[in-house]
């Protein structure tokens, strides 16, 4: 019975608990950060029930809200593409959670605290609604909740973060109306809003224009929201100033989603031969992946700013995923796949432990790190972790996901991408191993030579139990994906890529 | 100055994109174009039968569409949340 | 060939991963503890290894698989006569290394032992494991490891050019890899598979021009490793290592596992007969034949002693690839062979080295002059590994290139039997004189009295020492190594012995 | 042509406000007037929703007794399609809500650097 | 505008307006499923008569009457009740926001328990609405800080 439920369990206990958060922390904040957890695990616990059903049961489940059949009602559904990706957005924002606590307290006044959790948890139903729904409408609707909290708890970060924050509510604007655009142009030709029934209806609309310009509306909207290349300018300022928690939460997970979303959009609304074959969809879509990439590169070799670093760094990291769905092929879009759920953990590694290192030095230059793995080596032990799963160090799953992109774009025969690919790996080495130097290499006759033990002044100074423990178990994360990426593969992301490939 | 023109540029850019999809759009009020007849009619013919509501844009909007209208007052919510965050003070 | 499924090579990789966490949480806090994992790690992996050896020498094949990656694609240990060589030799050298580098790290008293000692115990993490990969993913997976936990080594001393010596490496290292990923997607989009097959699987797949292409970016990808010219510059400027770490990365891990990838993609990978089909083998011949004559005569030029020591390694290498590449039974058996024995004698050469660093902090052959009379011990062994290297009997060194010259003239290459003839000269020429004056020249000032390095550092002196004699002598004794070679040379050749 | 246009006259007007609207918000310089392009965009956005319900001769969506029209033989031509009108009772609460927290980001912003000129706010931001 | 006014006929404007406004937001609800209306609108409405109570006399008169914690618990209140009554038709078995199970504690056939949910829907919304635009105006124009830019401008008003 309950079973049946999960698929609107795992949004709407977030979403009725949040209002309990606000009402609650009004009298006393100490029971906001318990509720939220309650709120999320049930949310996680309905997403692992979800995903066991869709497997069970071998295909979509589709769940009618009000009981109403579709395209006349809301449903939800859930397949193979989107529980792992569920699964993997409750597990981290429960760490983030964890984590959030010490740092939250450091960095905002106290009066905000409950708002803060309020919104915090807003967005993750947002982020879990975006992703579980199958109504093109009601996506806009969970985009809008998940963009206003992101403003939001955005706009409370350090100095710059509130201009940085209007600018993010300006250009989210532009997106989401770009994306209500493509949503209008294909009710207008069709009628119908439903995913599914918008899939049955198109393919006899491929040829008016209508349904192309829509597309294209529904494309630029959703490269918004993820910040891909052309439009990332919103995101580098807007990360960078937020609350390090914040950053955490957003950087991971709405990036990541937006990428969901364009899969959703390209192979399930439409068909892969209207996306893929009709119209250059991939092709333009590789080249603006190629140009993201190099451009990313680049940025991010100018930062001195750790955070700002990673953020350019999602910018490269979204143009694998979009390499991986413009080589339009199995092995590439299983790529595509992976690298989001990878990046997820990868995303929040980094920027749990740019949060750790902010909390205890309240600095993020990358040139003032000396001596930092004598302050806190298990911190930069995650951090080494993380930076070796972006660069692409096997057993870590960033080298899996880039494995299969690398398969995907020789089978696509675009050599353009897979140099691009190899070349961007090696520039993030360069990137993070700049990092570890200046993190843990003491250039000599700074340290005494003769006896061991270094620097008397600097000792152990490591960041508080609760943050630490989801550090590590994000890093965990990383190599257990990695190594068992087969397994995900096998059971459940194979069967995710559209049948047509 | 640049910036300006750059920006009418783009706009006229989008604007004629959007110019070239109306084109194939049906004729404003038809009455037989494709959203005038394919979810809409079960809203207007069964609105009472089915939910003993007159007023279909109420049943739409609460009962056949109710979910969006929650996420829809969730997001006044949040906005609310989000202005008591920017401004308010601590009281004393 | 029959296969045996045990979890022995997953233990035996276990042990130094464990141990070198082990370590890490040791720290500086209780070294004598510290160091105990560290031989206590070294020799429960050489036992392990050491145990499969039975099966091995039966023809049978060990093999654990992790996980599958992907269809036909496993994370996957896979035993065989030419892994073990190089297992046992990186295993069985760890020991004497440890043992070295405990004395020679405390004589010296440097800085970071902990990290030193973690960073250790993965590199022979690394090495072993690519030595017991039964696939080119698991075979690279190591690969990458071994090469990030050398950087910490390289660029142990923190100097400005040991950091910088440390992102030459990384940059030569990586870049290679790149490549190494290149032809490895490359050939499993060809071929479906992965798995190392003596004699080669790529046979009949893809195009001529593909499969060349492949066989150049592999080559350029490990050969980076394995410091083939024009792409070893990162090898001299390594040597500002502490000495341990450049007898590890001459001798046991780092640029004999290039060599070791190199020769696994030539002879299972390729294969012999797709090699001379494709004509492939005659470059690569060239190449490393060139790397050959010049990493000599700069080697001529050198007086830093470890540089000097630094490109006879680049040459015994290219020596190495050089055997292989003449796609002959018998080169392929001495290629094989001097993996090991080059080994042994190497990091003789190299420990005496650190020993004359220990005690008299010397680099340069100029200062050395007399220093026998003050170093008898240390400068024998140094004696014996020149020797060997020149290839003079009864030093193991003389078996090895015995073998690679009959591999010459089997192939009917008379322009490579001049070389490697040539090389055993040159060796000649730039170690005799550092003998010649480290025993009988006068030194500059007068110590008569023998002053050698503590007990951890001489003893594992005399132990390789003595084991390169000892392999020269009987060549198949306790390791078999002889017995392993001829029987991978047996499977890839496809005929008897 | 020009029948293509008067018989979508609504479409062009809806496309010109969209102009008028993206252009405010990308050219101009001060944040409020930003804000107010970015409400045009919007209220296009929704007239363009509401003009796809409409429909020739359609009344009021709403059934009334004394219309005397039985609910039964209601058939759907007699009425204005009700869903986009549902639709953007969203995106109108959207827009406030936009509206509600851009201008409490103004308010801060204005604290802050003392002006809404955004090159003025990113000279002080570059100090 | 948030202080106060001294204006004898916009108050007594005010005390005659606000009760009729008061009952038609109401009307404009319950009325919202025959006519045009619902809980947007009546909530807009309502929230109109506390704006107008700040304007004609000012925010401590109006914060007499509507207390800032009863505010807070109307924003989450109201939201809370449509989302509660979602959860209760997925308690009595039914799908999320099936209000055709309502029927089983109401005393209605299953279509006239959809009628009564939306009423309740209809009601949560306009608490919220209510509750939010009222603390959105109030911070928006005292930029957050109620009392204190009240003495401010009253200071300032005493000063001229």
């Amino acid at each position: 019975m309950i079973s049946h439920q999960f698929p609107v369990l795992i949004v709407v206990t977030p979403l009725i608990l949040s209002f309990f958060v606000n009402v609650v922390g009004w009298w006393d904040k100490r029971y906001c950060v318990p509720i939220v957890f309650v709120a999320l695990s049930v949310s996680l616990f309905s997403a692992i029930g979800a995903l066991e059903a869709v497997i069970k049961h071998g295909g979509p489940i589709h769940y009618h809200l009000g009981n109403w059949q579709p395209p006349w009602g809301i449903e939800y559904v859930i397949d193979y593409l989107n529980t792992p990706i569920l699964v993997a957005i409750a597990f981290i924002s429960i760490l983030v959670l964890i984590f959030s606590q010490r740092s939250i307290e450091k960095e905002l006044p106290e009066s905000k605290i409950p708002q803060f959790y309020t919104l915090f948890l807003l967005n993750v139903t947002g982020l879990l609604g975006i992703t579980v729904t199958g109504d093109a409408f009601n996506l806009y609707v969970l985009l809008e909740i998940a963009s206003f909290s992101a403003y939001a708890i955005i706009g409370i970060g350090e100095r710059g973060a509130d201009f940085s924050a209007f600018r993010y509510v300006i250009f989210g604007t532009i997106g989401a109306c770009a994306y209500l655009l493509g949503v209008g142009y294909l009710y207008i030709v069709t009628g119908s809003l439903n995913m599914a029934d918008l899939h049955h209806l198109l393919p006899k609309l491929y040829y008016s224009r209508a349904v192309l310009v829509g597309m294209a509306f529904f494309l630029v909207g959703v490269g918004i929201k993820m910040g891909i290349f052309p439009f990332h300018t919103w995101m580098p300022d807007a990360y960078t100033y937020a609350p390090s928690t914040v950053s955490a939460l957003l950087a991971p997970l709405f990036t990541k989603v937006g990428a969901y979303v364009m899969i959703r959009l390209l192979f399930t609304i439409f068909e892969p031969s209207f996306s893929i074959k009709l119209y250059p969809v991939a092709e333009i879509l590789g080249w603006i992946a190629a140009a993201g990439i190099v451009f990313a590169c680049v940025m991010a070799l100018a930062q001195s700013d750790l955070k700002r670093m990673f953020c350019y760094l999602i910018v490269g990291e979204m143009g694998y995923i979009l390499i991986g769905i413009a080589s339009a092929n199995r092995l590439g879009l299983t790529g595509a796949i992976l690298h989001i759920i990878n990046d997820m953990f990868m995303m929040a590694c980094l920027f749990t432990v740019a949060g750790a290192i902010m909390y205890k030095t309240g600095d993020r230059n990358i040139y003032r790190f000396r001596y930092l793995h004598r302050k806190m080596p298990i911190t930069l032990g995650v951090f080494v972790v993380g930076a070796l799963s972006v660069v692409g160090v096997p057993p870590m799953c960033g080298f899996f996901s880039k494995w299969y992109l690398i398969l995907g774009t020789i089978e696509a025969k675009k050599w353009i991408l897979l140099g691009v690919l190899l070349a961007s790996s090696l520039v993030n080495a360069i990137l993070f191993f700049r990092v570890i130097e200046n993190a843990y290499l003491e250039p000599r006759g700074e340290h005494a030579f003769a006896h061991d033990g270094g620097h008397p002044s600097i000792s152990l100074d490591e960041v508080p139990w609760s943050m630490l423990i989801p550090m590590l178990m994000i890093a965990a994360g990383i190599i257990l994906l990695g190594i068992f990426s087969g397994v995900i593969i096998k059971h459940i992301i194979q069967f995710a890529v559209p049948a047509s490939f | 100055m640049i910036g300006k023109i750059v920006s009418i540029l783009i706009a006229i850019f989008a604007a004629s994109a959007l110019l070239i999809g109306v084109k194939d759009f049906p004729k404003w009020a038809d009455p037989n174009q494709p959203a005038s007849l394919h979810v809409s009619p079960r809203y207007i013919e069964k609105t009472v039968e089915e939910t003993a509501v007159p007023n279909m844009v109420t049943s739409v909007l609460a009962d056949y569409r109710g979910y969006d209208t929650m996420f829809e007052t969730s997001v006044i919510f949040t906005a609310g949340i989000a202005v008591m965050m920017f401004l308010r003070r601590p009281h004393k | 060939m029959e296969t045996v499924h045990s979890a022995t090579p997953l233990l035996a990789m276990l042990a130094s991963l464990i141990g070198a966490f082990l370590i890490l949480f040791t720290g500086e806090r209780n070294r004598n503890l510290r160091e105990f994992w560290t031989l206590a790690a070294a020799v429960i992996k050489f036992g392990l290894i050491a145990s499969m050896l039975p099966y091995i020498l039966h023809g049978k094949i060990v093999e654990y698989t992790i996980v599958e990656v992907y269809k036909g694609l496993f994370l996957q240990f896979r035993v065989d006569t030419f892994g073990m060589i190089f297992a046992l030799l990186a295993s069985f050298l760890w020991i004497v290394v440890s043992l070295y580098s405990i004395g020679y790290m405390r004589d010296l008293n440097e800085h970071a032992q902990t990290r030193y000692f973690f960073c250790f115990a993965l590199a022979i993490f690394g090495a072993v494991g690519v030595a017991l990969a039964g696939n080119l993913l698991t075979l690279y997976m190591f690969y990458e490891i071994l090469t990030v936990a050398t950087f910490a080594l390289v660029a142990h001393k923190e100097t400005p050019e040991a950091i910088k010596a440390g992102r030459k490496y990384l940059a030569y290292l990586l870049t290679g890899a790149a490549f190494v990923l290149f032809s490895m997607a490359v050939t499993y989009y060809l071929t479906g598979t992965l798995d190392f097959k003596p004699g080669g699987f790529v046979a009949g797949h893809g195009s001529r021009e593909i499969l060349s292409l492949v066989f150049v970016t592999f080559m350029i990808g490990f050969g980076s490793k394995a410091a083939i010219m024009p792409i070893h510059e990162w090898l001299p400027s390594a040597m500002i290592a502490p000495t341990p770490v450049s007898a590890l990365l001459h001798a046991v891990a780092v640029v004999k596992a290039g060599v070791f990838c190199c020769l696994r993609v030539i002879l299972y990978v390729f294969g012999p007969k797709v090699l001379s089909d494709l004509g492939l083998w005659i470059p690569l011949a060239f190449v490393v034949s060139f790397t050959v004559i010049v990493a000599n005569i700069i080697a001529l030029t050198q007086d830093h002693l470890k540089r000097r020591l630094a490109f006879s390694t680049i040459n015994n290498l290219s020596i190495i690839i050089l055997g292989a590449a003449l796609v002959s039974h018998d080169g392929i058996r001495g290629a094989m062979l001097h993996i090991p024995f080059h080994g042994f004698m190497k990091i003789t050469l190299f420990m005496c080295a650190g020993a004359i660093y220990v005690k008299t902090h010397k680099e340069f052959i100029s200062e050395m002059e007399g220093i026998g009379k003050q170093m008898p011990i240390t400068m024998a062994a140094f004696t014996i590994g020149a020797l060997g290297l020149t290839g003079i009997p009864p030093v193991c060194g003389f078996i090895s290139k015995w073998y690679l010259c009959l591999g010459a003239l089997e192939a009917k290459e008379i322009i490579f039997l001049l070389v490697f003839l040539a090389s055993a000269l040159l060796d000649a020429a730039y170690f005799l004189p550092i003998i010649y004056g480290a025993f009988f020249k006068k030194p500059k000032f007068v110590k008569d009295h023998f002053d050698e390095a503590s007990f951890f550092v001489v003893f594992p002196i005399v132990i390789t020492a003595i084991g390169s004699i000892f392999f020269g002598l009987f060549p198949d004794a306790f390791m078999h190594f002889f017995k392993l070679a001829v029987a991978s040379a047996k499977n890839i050749m496809g005929m008897g012995v | 042509m020009l029948e293509q246009i008067v018989s979508r006259y609504n479409y062009w007007i809806y496309i010109i406000l969209i102009l008028i609207g993206f252009y405010g918000m990308m050219a101009k310089n001060n944040l409020l007037k930003k804000l107010i392009g970015m409400n045009i965009f919007q209220w296009a956005l929704i007239l363009y929703y509401v003009s796809i319900g409409a429909k020739k001769g359609g009344t009021v969506p709403i059934l009334s007794e004394e219309a005397g029209s039985p609910f039964e033989h209601l058939k759907a031509i007699q009425c204005v399609n009700p869903l986009p009108h549902v639709l953007m009772l969203t995106a109108i609460v959207v827009g406030v809500a936009t509206t509600g927290i851009a201008l409490a980001l103004l308010i801060i912003i204005y604290r802050r650097y003392g002006t809404l000129e955004e090159d003025e706010i990113i000279e002080e931001l570059r100090r | 505008m948030i202080s106060k006014w001294e204006d004898l006929i916009i108050e007594t404007l005010c005390r005659f307006l606000i009760p009729f406004m008061q009952t038609y937001s109401l009307y404009v609800l319950v009325h919202g499923h025959s006519s045009p209306g619902g809980g947007f609108q009546g909530g807009c409405i309502m929230a109109a008569c506390f704006i107008l109570l700040v304007i004609a006399y000012d925010l401590n008169e109006a914060k007499k009457r509507f207390k800032e914690k009863i505010n807070v618990i109307f924003c989450s209140l109201g939201v809370f009740i449509y989302a509660g009554t979602g959860w209760a038709c997925l308690l009595l078995g039914g799908n999320f926001l099936d209000y055709g199970k309502l029927s089983l504690i109401l005393p209605t056939d299953p279509i006239k328990a959809r009628y009564y949910g939306m009423a309740s829907i209809e009601t949560g919304v306009e608490i919220t609405v209510m509750a939010i635009m009222v603390s959105i105006f109030w911070d928006l124009v005292t930029g957050g800080k109620h009392e204190e830019a009240l003495e401010e401008e009253n200071a300032r008003a005493d000063c001229k």
